[in-house]
């Protein structure tokens, strides 16, 4: 077994496209993204980042109708990579759809990208109107300060 | 960008202050109360709504102050 | 969406068998479980019995080997299972293997699916050697008494 510390980590989770399985997805990513030396305040931002992700998914990619919702994450013990990806309606510019207070729903903030990029070291997105959307989301544990500087 | 990034982070829109051991220790003291005032034992989601969280947020603090990966046998031999 | 309710609620969770993935799975089945009115002694019972199948994928079924774990979960509002399965060696003689006590490694207490029997309501097992296992865990949550009766 002794190279297997080398070995990449991962999970895969899918989810019917479903508000109340929001928080199982943010939930099981949490405890896999606990694997690496996370504070629980970085923790609690994977977990924002997460939740908005795949909101996302229910509420625009399949704009509330049926769908899955594919949830893949893994980490080399260095950084951690969430994937989040629905076949749904995709997005026709990804570039207007990432400024802060965008959003195509009047009733909406659309804060969810500014919240991701916000908590998590990068964002890609990958869309395309009628295949679907995959966000990918990287953060690495801050490097630990003394408490005294 | 840089602005609305710290703005975003001082104003998240889940406590984060209030630590998952918080959390925890809250859930056991509701469920005490509402065992008590009900004569049964609550239900998760009887005790995530008087807290005003999300179920899986009280399913993931409990689990994150025990820790047992099997309460009975190592798993490493 | 008026007939959604009435559709079943699952999830499909997989992991590479690892000790410390035991934890995730747990979790993540104990945030679904929670769609339905489990207490928390309930949460904690279907929580031990996730963990023991899914230790027993990743001790016997792979030998700490390299393999991957397969986690299904489902409701229909009323009842809740869970499949644990694995393509690993797979088991001789179920029923030996499920009597309390018994283990084909010496140095395992054998109260693994002794454990899953007490804490579910049902607990099937399909297993062939070399061709791998799968256990499924059945529960449903206890009708609420009042204890003023
Ligand atoms: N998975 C997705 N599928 C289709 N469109 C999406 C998806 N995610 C985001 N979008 C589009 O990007 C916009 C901005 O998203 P976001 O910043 O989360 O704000 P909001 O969700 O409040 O609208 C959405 O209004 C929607 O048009
Ligand atoms: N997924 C599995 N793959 C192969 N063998 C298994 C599996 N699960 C259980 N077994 C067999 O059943 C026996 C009893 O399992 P269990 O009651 O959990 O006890 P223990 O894990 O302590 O041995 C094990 O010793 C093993 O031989
Ligand atoms: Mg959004
Ligand atoms: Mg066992």
């Amino acid at each position: 077994m002794g190279d297997r510390a080398a070995e990449p980590r991962w999970l895969e989770l899918r989810l019917p496209s479903r508000p109340e399985n929001v928080g199982v997805a943010r939930v099981a990513v949490a405890a896999f993204a606990a694997q690496l030396p996370f504070t629980l305040s970085e923790l609690e931002e994977i977990k924002v980042a997460v939740s908005e992700a795949v909101t996302n998914a229910v509420v625009h990619g399949y704009g509330h109708g049926r769908g899955v919702v594919t949830i893949r994450a893994g980490h080399d013990g260095r950084r951690l990579w969430v994937e989040v990806a629905d076949s749904g309606r995709g997005i026709a510019d990804i570039e207007q759809a990432r400024q802060p207070a965008f959003s195509t729903d009047p009733e909406r903030m659309g804060m969810g990208f500014a919240f991701m990029e916000a908590f998590m070291d990068q964002v890609d997105v990958e869309s395309a109107p009628g295949a679907g959307t995959t966000v990918r989301l990287y953060k690495r544990p801050r490097p630990k300060e003394q408490a005294s500087s | 960008i840089g602005e609305i990034r710290r703005y975003l982070r001082d104003n998240t829109p889940i406590r984060v202050s209030r630590s998952l051991r918080d959390v925890a220790y809250k859930a056991l003291q509701v469920r005490d109360q509402l065992t008590h005032r009900h004569g049964r034992e609550p239900t998760l989601e009887e005790i995530a709504r008087e807290l005003g969280l999300p179920r899986e947020e009280v399913v993931h603090a409990l689990d994150a102050i025990q820790d047992p990966v099997s309460l009975f046998e190592p798993i490493y031999q």
